[in-house]
Formats: structure tokens, C-alpha cells, sequence
């Protein structure tokens, strides 16, 4: 029997997410498939090909994507296969969390298969820089968060390691949305669109506390790398960076151990709420029988806890699913995992909620104000305006 | 007291080649070609120190500095061991996938060029002059937004996803430049060839190949660069268009160093930045001598 | 063998007219040279009897057919140019078989051709050269060579052997002439040397701004001008005119004028005179006699030109040219008699400037 | 006009097939199409919907989009103006029979090879206040060393045209330097008899002469700043802010990222037809001077 | 008013010595005239005077400086190129009028030089076209207007007149000799064109090869040639050459072969003549008298040239020629007398080539 051809396209091309992924592929080999790899690093090119190959009849036999609206049009437009059997009988309605849920059920049927949660806005403290300016604890509250980022200016150190790239400064602005504004206007602004909410005097708050932040990052941070941000963390040289999972990547890397060299945490306090997003593969159209089972195959095998905790160790994620050995990952991961139990500490990020256009949108408003001297309330309108652009 | 003067200048006249010597002008021509030269290497200089620097030294964010620990551990890992994906075997997988696209690919656009340049300053066959007007407009398109309908016009002439198929996207995106980059330099070479090498009863190929191409080689050199470069570098296309056995060297430079969330090593990024551009730098070091001097020279008398 | 006719040519060139109605008619075989001062059209003629210019009218045959729109390479014709437009990336030798090589011409063919050619132009030892290290001269050959070596049945010099020096213009002229007896080409030849039209030339065509203004044998040309403009354009210098009048009288035909009076009784008058005409008399240098005769002249220059002397004679405020064949002791500010060739004059209307 | 030469070799036809087929095809092919998906509704794919000019509307309600033809504007004046002037002279001095001529032309050409992903990063590092030049001045003990463009909302687009210029102009010097070449010597020795100085040659003949590759030059840095996008996402990623954003990248944001194809395409059109305007009376112009023989 | 002094000059170009040791000194204010074959050398010689072309040895000196490495533009020199160079995008009056402008000539002076050139070289109408469009007279023309209007010290001319009509030529060869009256400058003319060499130089000086043959007035360069070359290299034919002996005999000098014998008494010999000696007999064609004589020829070709015939005789198998002045009937094939002016041959030495 010639063994299932999968050819897998994903945008995992560091040598972590290498590794990573190299956990899926021996997985799917090891239960009689062949993983044929296409790695396209950049997440909008690796889409763009995807579409692209799919429109000239060469289709990968799965595609990543962000856990999110991204695959909707292919969805409406009749080009995926749906893994209804498999989420069948991996009972994943039950063990998944419902955000990832909500957005690969469509109408109905499993358009996906999810493979990792990532926690956008961590925050990642050097241990060396709080010594430096005499901070013992971790902040409970945003207040608090704001003093100790000033001892840190006192200190001389650069208190928030930030990168200026819209996408940063949108993760950034989400996790103080999430921690000011709350759950419930959260939801009220991304989700509903509910426009009263956006112009409310609390959104305004959020959008004044923001920009606060301003005043705690260095003149170079405009057009800053992620990971030349994490870098001045992990040197000591900044005291913060709010950042995805993924930076812990660039600590292990310095041969720095959470815990230890560096503190994380995912919010202030034990309710605070934790952002959701993550990858996930779809499985384009095929009328190759061979390659409908091999999807199968995929989808049953990346979801599965094996190799759902093998993965999330290397990649910095935390599974899909509670019910793995938590053993393999490490401290800020399990501290998510844990977390993730908690449905009510679950939020969905803007991706899972707004069209790509409608996010994109976003983020130019608040891209704007961080930079420009914009009042909040303009920002509220360009806000209100760009939510309502549908 | 002439007679003295006469023989200090002659003794003063620098005897071999006048041209060398060290006027003040000179001095003035090799300062500012130092001074350039300084301002265009050193970006190279950053790239080069950084791609020989552990990591660690490279997050100190000192870009200037020598290395302290000089590694070339970021170039062998960037040529046979850097990851993209699954596979960890550097850049140097796609390298003559890359030959493979780039030499036909050069070849045919710089031909097709070269003849719709030739064709439109001295034959001017009718309606030309509008196609040309056309194909200049559609060098303004952005080639992303080409790319959906190329897709599928190639996947209708079952092209997609092969090498004559991206090969035929290059020769596409490089006609405009190419045609333009002939055009204007036969417009500027003497009508009387033509018209000799017609009265000879040269036909349209025999005057291209015989007389105009041999030339040409200032121009070919310069289109030759520009394609060569392009084509080499081009990524983009080569993913969409070439399918996965032909993906070009640049598919892995680009996922080696464009990640997005995964970790970034700056050295090895560089060093392979560096080894993907070696092909281009030397056809730039090689193509000099094909700068050939006074190509008109001799021809016609005006 | 091929005829070359052409009929009410035009041309025009970035917004000039250049050639406006141009008639010409040349025979087969025939050796036919143009002459006109620089600039008059002569050049653009040749030009588009190759097809090389388009013409905005008119109509061109050659060897009986119709050529206008032809294809210059369908026409028979090889050209040599007056800017050489050599090949600047071939050699000598390719550029003179370049033509050949692409009309397919067995290589044996192509040798015999251009060493007969390279050897008549004296390039033997230049054929590996390229034309940017040649001389003008030198240029000037491989031009000649590149047109002859293509045999063709119309061959058309501009200006062919202006760069060239005399000894080596006197042979070429003579090979030009006993290649067009072996050829029978027709050939058509711009020039500027008058020894060079006379002696070539079957027929030659003066032009001027676009128009021939005669078109005769040297003989006739340049003994009997039709009009004032070929009068005053061949010979060097030119006819000395004088304007007078002339009329009947004494049983005699008498031109006269306040200082000069010449009897012209033996002149054939293309229409009988009648009465009393304004007219120009014009009279060549070689057919004044200097020493004496009744008008008297003083000497204002003398120019040596080997075998003779040119002596300008200031005559009543114009310049009079006299060429002097012996070494008789002439002198410069001396005051001199002078007498006119009667049997050798030429008459001109004085309105129409056409020969009476 | 006069009468058109009949005679055009049948072969010239054959020879534009290639190029009639890609005009027709490739370019008006795609033209049409995007021109029609721009009056559509489509999202990530196109749909064949009608929506007439909506997408235009909400282009030109986009602050992005205005802001970004403005940056494209004086990010283009500058960026062509400075690769033709600095390729011109680098082009002149490398004829002045120079040593190492091969290794300076490779040296000012080698940018151009090098794919801006990285080099963009470089020029981050070099142009940030904290990492590159700013700090090294005052390392230098040049204390108020200010040079942090590439931070500034104002200064931003200036970096960019400073990277761009360092990548092209070497370009510039090349298609110059073909031209040059091509220059007959005579005309040099003339102009050496009349005395005329060195630059003074250049500049009142050379250069005009150079017309043909210097229009060349011009189309081709035209389209790169048309098309300027490699450089700005490497290096400030359109900010800071969208302090340097530029069509090229709102196109590629909205045709990929966001996924909005019919906005991407009204963007794409607009941008063409901005283009058109430009260019067609430079053409008109110059056909017009051509005609007339002057 | 400038000398211009070379000495022991070499040049070398691709590879080739084309000039191996020349040396020429011109005086101030003098007008001189380069002959030559084609390709011997004589623009080079131009070029290097100019400083176009850097001399591999020897010493160039100008108005009694050494000039051997100077500028161009500090040479005070004006240079009219065999091949035109004309600035192709500069219109006429800018051709002629940059050099001046660039030397900050005042705006009036420059107009009045410019107005008097083209006035004098009739390119009124033209000076708004570009070179593109002119014939290639008109371009010649603008070339040497642009040397012109430097009113240099030296001027230098390089065929400046091989494109022209002979009508103009005329015209311009006056003014050109005027010009040189007017500015006193030292001119050096390359010309083929010997009744132009003749008439405007003071001295001449005959090239072959690179070398100069001959140096003086041209009067003396035709009538006693230093050696063969030049006697048969000036005149157009040049000298008929006989080949025979020469010895005293009865009293008198005697040249004589097996057909022909001169008494050449009045012979003005350099050396002595000593014995019986091997030599080479030369006249020109217009010291041949025709009709009488001992020495019987059949009549081969004759060539009209105007004013006068060309008649080739075949003597015993060479070819003489012989310029006849009057109208007499010859014709072709028949037989006919001719004899020699004893008192205008030359005699050279056969061995040396050099004039005896
Ligand atoms: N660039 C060059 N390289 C090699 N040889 C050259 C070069 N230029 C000229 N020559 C040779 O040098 C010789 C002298 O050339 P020059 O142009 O001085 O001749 P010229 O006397 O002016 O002849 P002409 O009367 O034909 O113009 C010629 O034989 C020519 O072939
Ligand atoms: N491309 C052109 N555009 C405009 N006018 C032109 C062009 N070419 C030539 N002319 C003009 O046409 C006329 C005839 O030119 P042509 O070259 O035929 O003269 P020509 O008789 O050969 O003169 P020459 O004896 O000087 O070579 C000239 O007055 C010239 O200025
Ligand atoms: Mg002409
Ligand atoms: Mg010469």
C-alpha cells in the first residue's frame, strides 16, 4: 500500500517552528501517511500562494491558516473539504475551547482542523531589570503595572520594550483593552459592533490609557523587530514587553529560563482575561479519494494530544486541548494551559471576530493614534467608522 | 630666460601618459568615488561583520563592531543547514532550480526586448507604436495584481506550475523594461547603418543578428544585470508560477529569513542574503569588459 | 541592365521640401553624373531612387518596373554612401561582404569579389581592420568596395572619391570607368569634381534646389549652358558674364555693353532675334586672350595652378578670370588688354536667365 | 501624414507576435480584469457581482490611501531626481579612465542585487537612533548628534528614499555608462579643441545626447517608485504610524492581508490611470516635438 | 601669429607606427599645405599638433612654447575634422558659437563672429537645424565655422572642402586665404585638392608613409620634386617617367633609353653628373607636345576636361599622358608624334629615387 501523499503548506520556517512542525510530520508518517512539506515563510504570502495554487489547479492537500475569518471566502466559494468525521470522533466540540470552535465550525461543518493556541499578549518581564528598580512582585492591576513601569524609567532602563509595527501596536492596544475596557466591552466593540460602546467614555478610558504607554518606550522603537524588542528584555536594557507566546522562542534562544531570568504573565490578577488565537490547517477541494483520506489522516493526527503537546512545546504554544502531558511544556505555558480551563477568561482575539479588511482597518486607526497626536475622541470615530466599513 | 622656462616644463611634463596624472582634478574625480564608495559599502560592511557574530553579540546592538568571538558558523549554516520548514539544508537546495529559471528566463525576455526594439525604431510596423504605448502602461501595474489572472491563464494553457511556465511569466514582466531599454538605444544609433546594411538586402534577422546585435553589448550588459538580478531575486513568481520541484534558491532565503513569529537569526540571515547575491555580484564584476567604448565611432560622419 | 526613370519625384524632409517636381531620365547602362551646389538635393535623390526615403509623390522606375514602394533590397542598387555608414563592428572585409553573405553568393564568389575589390582600392593590407581605425580615405575605399562588390545592375556614388588624393582619384576614376564598361551598370554618380564629371560622364544632370536644370553630354553642358545658373556653377571659376545688349547691326549681330563690344555674328540663336535685347554674355576663362585686344583690364591676381596661371583682371569694378596656358611674364596691378573668344560665347536672356 | 512604407517586412510583423500576444493577453488581458473587479464586491476571490463605483468611494474615503499618493509623490520627486543626478555623476567619474574601474562599477552596482528584505533590516539598524549612525556620533563624542529619521513622522519617507536611491542608483550609473559608451570620440576631441571644460561636456553634450538612456533610466525608476514596496515593509513597515505608507503596499495589504481584492483593484486602477495622467503628456510632448523634426 | 616647430614626432596607434619620425617647422603666421596618400598620415599629424592624440616621443612646440603635453584648449589652436564632429543635439549657431560662449566671450562678439562665418560659409538659413538634417556639405561647412569663429592662433584643416561644389570651393578658398591675410594666424590645410594646395599655400609639404618627402613652395614641389614620389605623386596625371641613362655626350647632357633621347643639357644638375648613370626621366603631361616630334606613340584614350584635353598615348607599351590645350583634331588609335620641353623635365636618380 503506497502511503497517504500529504502536501502540507504553513509558514513555519524558524528553526523552532521547524522543529515544531517536524513533530506533525513524523506523527502523520508514523501512521502510514508522507508529509510532503511547503514552507512559505511570511503568513500573507504563504495565503497568497495557497490561493493562488488552489485557482491553478494544484492545490496543496492542506493549507495553514490563522484560526480566524481568513478562510471564510474559500468556505463560501465551495473550495474546502470539510473533516466533519474526524471532529466527530475526536469529540471536538467538547475538549476544544469555544472560540477555536467558533471560528472553524461554519454553518454547520468542521472547515479545519486547529492545531495550537497562542496567547498574543503575554507579558514578559526581565527579573534583572525589576531587581534594578527594586520591583518584587508581579502588577496586580493596570495602575500598578503603570508605577512599575515608571520605577523601571526611574531605574534607566527602557521601562516597555516596544516594536512599532502596527501588528505590535495592535497586540498591544488589545491586551490593555482586554485588562481596562474588559470582557464585556471587548466583545460589545469587536464582536457586536456595537457602535454606542465604541464611542462610550470607557472605550475612551482604554484609549487614553493606551496611549499612556507612550510615554514608557525608547525613540527607537518605531519599525522595531518583535525580536529586537524581546532582545532588550532579555539583556536587561527594558523591563516589559507585552508579546505573544512565541517570544519565549528568543528567551530560549539566550539560554534564559522563564522563571528563572524572566517572569510572565498573562494579565493582571487572577480573572484577567486571556486572548485566544492560533493556527489551523484547511483541507482545499479535492475529488481524489487518496488525498480526501490523507486530510483525514492530517486532521486526525495534528489534533491528537500526542502530537498536539509535542508540538506546542517546540513551538511555544499551548495544545488545543486540556487533556495532554503537561509535563513537556514549560512554566508560562502551563500557566496558560491552566488558564484555558476557565472558559470565562477566554477571549476571543479581533481575527476570530472581524473580516481581515475590518482588522486591517483597525488597526490604521490606532496606528494613527499611537503616533500622531490624535485626540481619543477623534480616535473613537475613525474607530467607530472603520467597525461599521464592512 | 624662455629657454629655462622650456626646460622646466619639459621636465616637468609627467612623460608617459598624461591622462594619469594627478591634477587636481583627479584627486577631486577619486574623492568622490571613495567617498561614494564608502557610502554604498557601508551597509555591506553591516552585513558582513554581523553575518560573522554569535547571536549574542548581535543583540548587544553594537552594529558598528568588529566581531569579538568571529564565527563563521552563520555561513555554513546559512548555505547547508539553515531550516525552512521541514527541511534543514540551507539555501543551497534551490540554487539550480534557480540557474535553471534564470538562464532561459534572461535569455528569451532580453531576445524578445531586443528584436520589439529593433522592430519599433527602425521598421515601425503598423500598430506597434500602440502596443508598445499598451505594454509601457501595464509596467505600472503592480505584478501582484497580474498574478490571479496569469494563474489562470496558464493553468488553461497547462502551463502552471512548470518551468516553461514561469519562464514565460519572466520573459512577460521583463518586456516592458526590455523592449523600452532597446528601443531607445537603437533610436540613438545612426540611420545610415540601417539603410546601408538594407541596401546590402539585409532582412529584418539578418540586419538584427548581424549588424545591430553585435552592437548592442553596452545594453545587453545593462539588461542582462537588470534581468539576471531580477530573476535571481525574484521570489514571489517563482513560488507561484514554478511548482515545487523548481522553486527558485530565493524561496529558501525568503523563508530562512522573513518569518514572521519564529525566532530570527540576524547572522545567519546575512550570510545567506550575501551567498544568494554572489550569481548577480559576479556578472556585475564579469560584465565590465563588455562595456565596449565608441560604438559609433567610424560609422557615420555627423 | 536596368533603365532608371524618374517622374515628378517630391520629397520632403522634416518639413522641407526638398525635391519638388523632379523628372530624370537614364538609360540602361548608362553613366550618368549629378552635379548642384551643396545642399541642393542630390544626396535625398539618390537616396530614394534606393528606396531609402519615401517619396511624397511621384514615381520611380527601374528596369521597366514601377519601384516606387519597392523594397531597397528589390530594386538592384547598391549605393555608396557620403557618410560612409560603415559597419562599425565589422571588419573591412565584412563589410564589404556582408551584402553577399546574405544574398547567399557561394564563398568562392564572395572571395574572388572582394579581393578584386581590395585590390582596385588599394585595401589589401586593411581588410582584418575595423573602420574606426581606418583614415577617412581609407573609409572612403571600403565604401567604394562594399557597393562594387554587390555587382549590381544601378550602382549610386555620393561623392565616392572626395576624401581621396589625386593620383589615387585619377586611378579609381579610370577603374571606376572600366568597371562600368565591364558591368554595364547604370551608374549614377554625385560629385563635386568637375574633371571628374567631365571625364566619367555619359550624360550629367546640373541641379539645383530640387530641380534639374540641364541634362546633356559634358560637351554641351559645359560649351553651350542652359541657362545662367549652369553657366555661372561648371568650370572653375565659372563663366565671366557681362551684361549688355544685343542687336542687329552693321549686317552683324553685336553684344555691347559701355566698356565692351563683341561681335557675336557666327552665334545660333535658338530663336531669331528681333530687335534690340537685354542680355548676358557670358564667356569662359580659357576663352579670354590676354596681351591684347580692345578692353583693358588691370591685373588684381594671379593664381599658379601648375600647368597654368588664373589671372583675376579687375574690369571696370567686376572680376574678369583669364586662364593663361604659357609663362609669359604677367603681373600683378599691371593694366592689360584683353579679348573675348567670339566663335565661344554664350547668350543669356536677361529676364528668363535662359540661353538665347 | 505622408504615406505609410508598404514595404514593412512580413517578418517585423512575425516578430511582434511575441509581444502582441503578451499585450493583448498578459497586459490588457489583466488590465480589463482588474478594471472589472474593481467594480465588484469581490473579496478573497473575485465575484462577478456589480457595485458599481463603491469601491472608489471607499478608496477616497480612505485617509491611508490619500495619505499614501501623497507620500508616493514626494517620495518620487526625490527618488528619481537623486538617482539620476547621483547615477549620472558616478557614471561620469567611473569613465574618467580610472583605476579599478571594475571594482568601483561592482561596488556602486551591488545593491542593486541584494534583496531589500535583509538590506532593508540593515538600513533600519543604520538609520535607528539607538543602534546606528546617531549612536555612533555620539559615541564619538558628538553629544547631540540628531539623526533619527527613520523615527520621525515627517522624516520618515525620507529614509526610505535615501535606502532606495543607495539600492538603484548603481543601476542608473550602468544604463548611463552603456550610454556614454556609445558616444562617438570624436566628439570629444571637438569639444577638447574648443575648450570647452570637462563637465561642461558633459552636461551641455553628453547629456543631451544620453536623452534615449536617459529616458529609459526615468521609465524604469518611474515604475520603482510605482512600485516601491520591498523598502518601506522592511524598513519602517509603512510607519511610523503611516507616516510612509505607499500605494504599492495599501494594494498589497488589501489584496493579500485583507484580503479585499476589489478594493486592491480599485487602488490598482486608480494608481494606473494617476500614472496615465502623469506620463501622457511627457509622451505627448515629446511625439508631438519628434513629428514637427525639430 | 604662432610657429608651430615638430620634432622627430612618432606616433602610434592600435598597434601600428603611423608616424615613425617626422619633422616640420611652420613659421609664424605662414600658410602651409599637407599632402598626401590616403592614410599616410596627415590627420594624425593634425591631431597630435592638436593634442588629440598623445605622440609616443619627439616635441610638438607651439608659438615657441613646448607643447608636447599640453591641453587642446591651451594650444590656442582650431581644428576643422576630416569627419565633421559636429555636436549632433546642438543646432547649428550652437555648434559654432559654444566653444566661445564657454570661453565667456562677450554676447556682441560672439554674434559678429558668428554672423561673419556664416555669412561667409552661407549657412544663413541653416542656422536653426540641427546636423541630423543638413547634406553633407552644409555639415562641412558648419565645421569649418566652427573653427573659424575661435579666430585661433593656429588653425588646423582637415579636408575642409572635399564635400563642396567646385563653385563654392572656389568662394571659400578666397575667403579662406583672405581669413589667413586678416588674422595672420598659421594655418596647416590637409587637402587632395592640388589646385587648391597650389594656390593657397605658401610652402607645402608632401606625406608618404608617415614621413615628409618634400617642404617648400609649391611652385618648387611641382617643377623640381625632391624625388620620384612626389613627381608622380602631384599633377593630376602626375609625371610621365621614362627609364634610360643619362651621360655627357657631344658636349651636352643626353638622357636616352631605347626609344626616346633628350638633350638635357640645361639640366641643372645637383651633383655634378660623373660617367654613364642610371635614371628616371620625368615631365609632366603639359610639357608634352603633340603633333611633332621623333617619338611616335598610338593615341590609347582621350578625356575631355572642359578647357582642355587629356590625351593617354601608348608608347611602347607605358602610358604616357599628354594635356593639350587647343582644339586640334586627335583621335583615338591613330599615330602621332609627340616630344619633351628638355627645359621642364626632371631627372632622378634610380637608384635613390632622389632628384639628381
Ligand atoms: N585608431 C587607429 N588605430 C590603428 N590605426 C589607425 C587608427 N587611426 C588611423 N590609423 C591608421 O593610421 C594611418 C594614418 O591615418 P590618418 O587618418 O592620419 O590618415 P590620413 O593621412 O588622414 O588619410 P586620409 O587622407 O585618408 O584621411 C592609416 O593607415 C590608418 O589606417
Ligand atoms: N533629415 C532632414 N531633415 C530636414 N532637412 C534635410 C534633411 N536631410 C537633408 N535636408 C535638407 O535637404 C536638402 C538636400 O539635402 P541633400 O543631402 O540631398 O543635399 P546634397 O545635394 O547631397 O548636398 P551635399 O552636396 O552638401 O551633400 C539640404 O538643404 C538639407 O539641409
Ligand atoms: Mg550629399
Ligand atoms: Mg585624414
Amino acid at each position: 500500500q503506497t502511503p497517504l501523499k500529504a502536501t502540507v503548506s504553513h509558514w513555519w520556517t524558524s528553526g523552532g517552528e521547524s522543529a515544531a512542525v517536524k513533530q506533525f510530520a513524523d506523527a502523520y508518517n508514523k501512521a502510514g501517511g508522507q508529509w510532503v512539506d511547503q514552507a512559505i515563510a511570511g503568513a500573507d504570502q504563504a495565503r497568497a500562494i495557497t490561493i493562488n495554487r488552489i485557482v491553478g489547479g494544484n492545490a496543496p492537500v492542506a493549507a495553514q491558516f490563522n484560526t480566524s475569518l481568513q478562510f471564510r471566502d474559500f468556505v463560501e466559494q465551495g473550495l474546502l473539504n470539510n473533516v466533519d468525521d474526524v471532529a466527530a470522533a475526536g469529540k471536538w466540540e467538547q475538549i476544544m475551547p469555544p472560540s477555536i470552535l467558533q471560528a472553524i465550525k461554519i454553518n454547520g461543518h468542521f472547515y479545519a482542523a486547529p492545531v495550537d493556541i497562542h496567547m498574543p499578549a503575554w507579558f514578559f518581564y526581565s527579573k534583572a531589570a525589576y531587581k534594578k528598580a527594586g520591583i518584587t512582585a508581579e502588577p496586580q492591576t493596570w495602575a500598578e503595572f503603570l508605577q512599575q513601569l515608571a520605577k523601571l524609567k526611574a531605574a534607566g532602563v527602557v521601562p516597555l520594550a516596544f516594536g512599532g509595527q502596527v501588528w505590535q501596536e495592535k497586540i498591544t492596544f488589545d491586551a490593555i483593552f482586554a485588562m481596562v475596557g474588559g470582557a464585556d466591552l471587548y466583545l460589545k466593540v469587536y464582536r457586536d459592533r456595537d457602535q454606542q460602546a465604541v464611542m462610550s467614555p470607557a472605550f475612551r478610558q482604554v484609549l487614553v490609557e493606551f496611549k499612556k504607554l507612550k510615554g514608557f518606550v525608547d525613540a527607537g522603537s518605531p519599525g522595531r523587530n518583535w525580536n529586537d524588542a524581546t532582545a532588550m528584555v532579555v539583556q536587561g536594557k527594558a523591563g516589559v514587553q507585552i508579546m505573544g507566546d512565541w517570544a519565549k522562542g528568543e528567551f530560549a534562544a539566550a539560554r534564559q529560563v522563564a522563571g528563572k531570568d524572566y517572569g510572565c504573565f498573562p494579565g493582571f490578577g487572577p480573572k484577567a482575561p486571556y486572548i485566544v488565537a492560533g493556527d489551523a490547517f484547511v483541507f482545499p477541494k479535492t475529488n481524489d479519494a487518496n488525498a480526501v483520506k490523507a486530510q483525514k489522516l492530517l486532521a486526525n493526527v495534528m489534533t491528537s494530544p500526542a502530537a498536539q503537546v509535542a508540538f506546542a512545546a517546540r513551538k511555544g504554544a499551548i495544545p488545543i486541548r486540556g487533556d495532554v502531558d503537561e509535563s513537556q511544556l514549560d512554566l508560562c505555558a502551563r500557566l496558560g494551559l491552566a488558564i484555558m480551563k476557565d472558559k470565562s477568561r477566554q477571549l476571543p482575539n479581533t481575527e476570530m471576530l472581524a473580516s481581515p479588511d475590518t482588522t486591517g482597518a483597525l488597526q490604521d486607526v490606532l496606528t494613527k493614534y499611537w503616533n500622531k497626536n490624535q485626540s481619543p475622541e477623534d480616535a473613537q470615530k475613525a474607530f467607530s467608522r472603520a467597525i461599521r466599513d464592512e | 630666460m624662455d629657454h629655462l622656462i622650456d626646460h622646466d616644463r619639459i621636465a616637468a611634463a609627467p612623460r608617459p601618459r598624461r591622462s594619469l596624472a594627478w591634477t587636481p582634478a583627479r584627486i577631486g574625480v577619486y574623492a568622490f568615488l571613495i567617498v561614494a564608495a564608502l557610502f554604498f559599502l557601508l551597509p555591506l560592511y553591516v552585513m558582513l561583520v554581523t553575518s560573522v557574530k554569535p547571536m549574542e553579540e548581535i543583540r548587544l546592538g553594537t552594529l558598528f563592531a568588529l566581531p569579538h568571538n568571529l564565527t563563521l558558523e552563520p555561513w555554513r549554516q546559512a548555505w547547508s543547514s539553515a531550516c525552512t520548514g521541514l527541511e534543514c539544508d540551507g539555501i543551497r537546495g534551490g540554487f539550480w532550480n534557480s540557474v535553471a529559471i534564470v538562464v532561459p528566463s534572461t535569455v528569451l525576455s532580453i531576445a524578445i526586448g531586443a528584436v520589439n526594439g529593433y522592430a519599433l525604431s527602425f521598421w515601425r510596423p503598423r500598430g506597434a507604436g500602440v502596443l508598445f504605448a499598451v505594454l509601457m502602461m501595464g509596467a505600472f501595474i503592480p505584478a501582484q495584481v497580474m498574478i490571479y489572472p496569469l494563474v489562470r491563464m496558464l493553468a488553461a494553457a497547462s502551463l502552471f506550475s512548470s518551468l516553461p511556465g514561469i519562464i514565460i511569466i519572466h520573459t512577460i514582466f521583463g518586456m516592458p523594461v526590455m523592449t523600452l531599454l532597446f528601443r531607445n538605444y537603437y533610436a540613438a544609433l545612426p540611420l545610415e547603418l540601417f539603410k546601408a546594411a538594407r541596401i546590402d538586402g539585409g532582412g529584418f534577422w539578418r540586419i538584427f543578428l548581424q549588424l545591430m546585435l553585435p552592437m548592442s553589448t553596452p545594453v545587453i550588459v545593462v539588461a542582462a544585470i537588470m534581468q539576471v538580478t531580477g530573476i535571481w531575486n525574484d521570489f514571489l513568481l517563482g513560488l507561484v508560477f514554478a511548482g515545487s520541484e523548481h522553486l527558485p534558491m530565493t524561496v529558501q532565503l525568503n523563508n530562512i529569513i522573513n518569518t514572521t513569529t519564529g525566532e530570527r537569526l540576524y547572522n545567519v540571515n546575512m550570510a545567506a542574503t550575501i551567498l544568494t547575491s554572489i550569481v548577480p555580484l559576479a556578472l556585475y564584476f564579469i560584465s565590465g569588459r563588455w562595456f565596449v567604448r565608441g560604438i559609433a565611432s567610424g560609422a557615420v560622419k555627423g | 541592365m536596368s533603365n532608371v526613370a524618374i517622374r515628378d519625384l517630391q520629397i520632403q524632409l522634416g518639413g522641407n521640401k526638398v525635391i519638388e517636381s523632379l523628372s530624370l531620365d537614364v538609360k540602361a547602362g548608362e553613366f550618368v553624373v549629378l552635379l548642384g551646389p551643396s545642399g541642393c538635393g542630390k544626396s535625398t535623390l539618390l537616396h530614394s531612387i534606393a528606396g531609402l526615403i519615401d517619396s511624397a509623390g511621384g514615381q520611380i522606375e527601374i528596369g521597366g518596373k514601377d519601384m516606387t514602394w519597392a523594397d531597397p533590397k528589390d530594386r538592384g542598387i547598391a549605393l555608396v554612401f557620403q557618410s560612409y555608414a560603415l559597419y562599425p563592428t565589422m571588419n573591412v572585409e565584412a563589410n564589404m561582404s556582408f551584402g553577399l553573405r546574405i544574398s547567399g553568393t557561394p564563398k568562392a564568389e564572395i572571395a574572388r569579389r572582394v579581393s578584386r575589390a581590395s585590390e582596385m582600392l588599394q585595401l589589401g593590407p586593411l581588410l582584418k581592420r575595423k573602420p574606426a581605425n581606418l583614415s577617412g580615405g581609407q573609409r572612403q575605399r571600403v565604401a567604394i568596395g562594399r557597393a562594387i562588390v554587390r555587382e549590381a545592375q544601378v550602382m549610386l556614388f555620393d561623392e565616392p572619391l572626395s576624401n581621396l588624393d589625386a593620383k589615387l582619384r585619377t586611378e579609381l576614376r579610370r577603374e571606376l570607368k572600366q568597371l562600368h564598361k565591364q558591368l554595364g551598370a547604370t551608374m549614377i554618380y554625385v560629385t563635386h569634381d568637375q574633371v571628374e564629371a567631365m571625364t566619367l560622364a555619359q550624360r550629367m544632370a546640373v541641379m539645383k534646389g530640387g530641380v534639374v536644370q540641364q541634362f546633356d553630354t559634358p560637351d554641351i553642358v559645359y560649351n553651350e549652358p542652359a541657362n545662367l545658373f549652369v553657366a555661372g556653377f561648371l568650370g572653375s571659376p565659372g563663366m565671366n558674364l557681362f551684361n549688355g545688349t544685343v542687336e542687329r547691326r552693321d549686317g552683324g549681330v553685336i553684344f555691347s555693353n559701355q566698356h565692351l563690344s563683341v561681335d557675336v555674328s557666327g552665334y545660333a540663336f535658338k530663336h531669331a532675334l528681333t530687335g534690340r535685347q537685354a542680355c548676358v554674355l557670358g564667356v569662359r576663362p580659357e576663352d579670354i586672350d590676354i596681351g591684347a585686344g580692345l578692353a583693358c583690364a588691370s591685373v588684381s591676381l594671379i593664381e599658379a595652378m601648375g600647368a597654368q596661371r588664373l589671372v583675376w583682371l579687375d574690369f571696370h569694378g567686376t572680376q574678369v578670370a583669364a586662364l593663361v596656358q604659357d609663362q609669359s611674364r604677367i603681373e600683378t596691378e599691371s593694366v592689360i588688354g584683353f579679348s573675348v573668344r567670339p566663335q565661344r560665347v554664350s547668350l543669356f536672356d536677361s529676364v528668363s536667365e535662359l540661353r538665347m | 501624414m505622408t504615406r505609410k512604407r508598404q514595404s514593412v517586412s512580413f517578418a517585423a510583423y512575425i516578430a511582434m507576435i511575441p509581444m502582441a500576444l503578451t499585450v493583448l493577453l498578459a497586459y490588457l488581458g489583466t488590465m480589463l480584469w482588474t478594471a472589472r473587479v474593481s467594480v465588484s464586491s469581490s473579496r478573497t476571490f473575485p465575484s462577478g457581482d456589480f457595485v458599481g463605483a463603491s469601491q472608489y468611494i471607499r478608496l477616497f474615503n480612505n485617509e491611508r490611501w490619500l495619505l499614501s499618493l501623497q507620500n508616493v509623490a514626494v517620495y518620487g520627486l526625490l527618488f528619481i531626481v537623486a538617482c539620476l543626478v547621483i547615477g549620472f555623476l558616478l557614471a561620469v567619474f567611473i569613465d574618467q579612465k580610472v583605476m579599478a574601474e571594475g571594482a568601483l562599477r561592482t561596488v556602486f552596482l551591488y545593491p542593486y542585487a541584494m534583496s531589500f528584505v535583509a538590506t532593508g533590516l540593515v538600513w533600519q539598524w543604520i538609520l535607528n537612533p539607538e543602534l546606528g549612525v546617531q549612536q555612533v556620533l555620539r559615541q564619538l563624542g558628538w553629544a547631540d548628534a540628531q539623526f533619527d529619521w527613520i523615527v520621525d513622522q515627517d522624516m520618515a519617507i525620507y529614509t526610505i528614499v535615501i535606502a532606495t536611491v543607495w539600492q538603484a542608483s548603481g543601476l542608473v550609473m550602468a544604463l548611463m555608462l552603456s550610454g556614454l559608451r556609445g558616444v562617438d570620440e570624436e566628439i570629444w576631441k571637438a569639444a577638447r579643441i574648443d575648450g570647452i571644460p570637462r563637465w561642461r561636456v558633459y552636461v551641455s553634450i553628453v547629456l543631451p545626447m544620453l536623452k534615449p538612456s536617459l529616458s529609459t533610466a526615468f521609465v524604469l525608476l518611474f515604475v520603482m517608485v510605482v512600485k516601491v514596496f520591498d523598502a518601506v515593509v522592511a524598513m519602517t513597515q509603512g510607519g511610523p504610524g503611516t507616516a510612509s505608507e505607499v500605494p504599492a503596499k495599501f494594494i498589497m495589504d488589501y489584496l493579500f492581508g485583507r484580503a479585499n481584492i476589489g478594493l486592491a483593484s480599485a487602488a490598482s486602477i486608480v494608481l494606473l490611470l494617476t500614472v496615465l495622467a502623469i506620463v501622457a503628456p511627457l509622451y505627448f510632448v515629446r511625439s508631438r516635438r519628434a513629428a514637427s523634426g525639430a
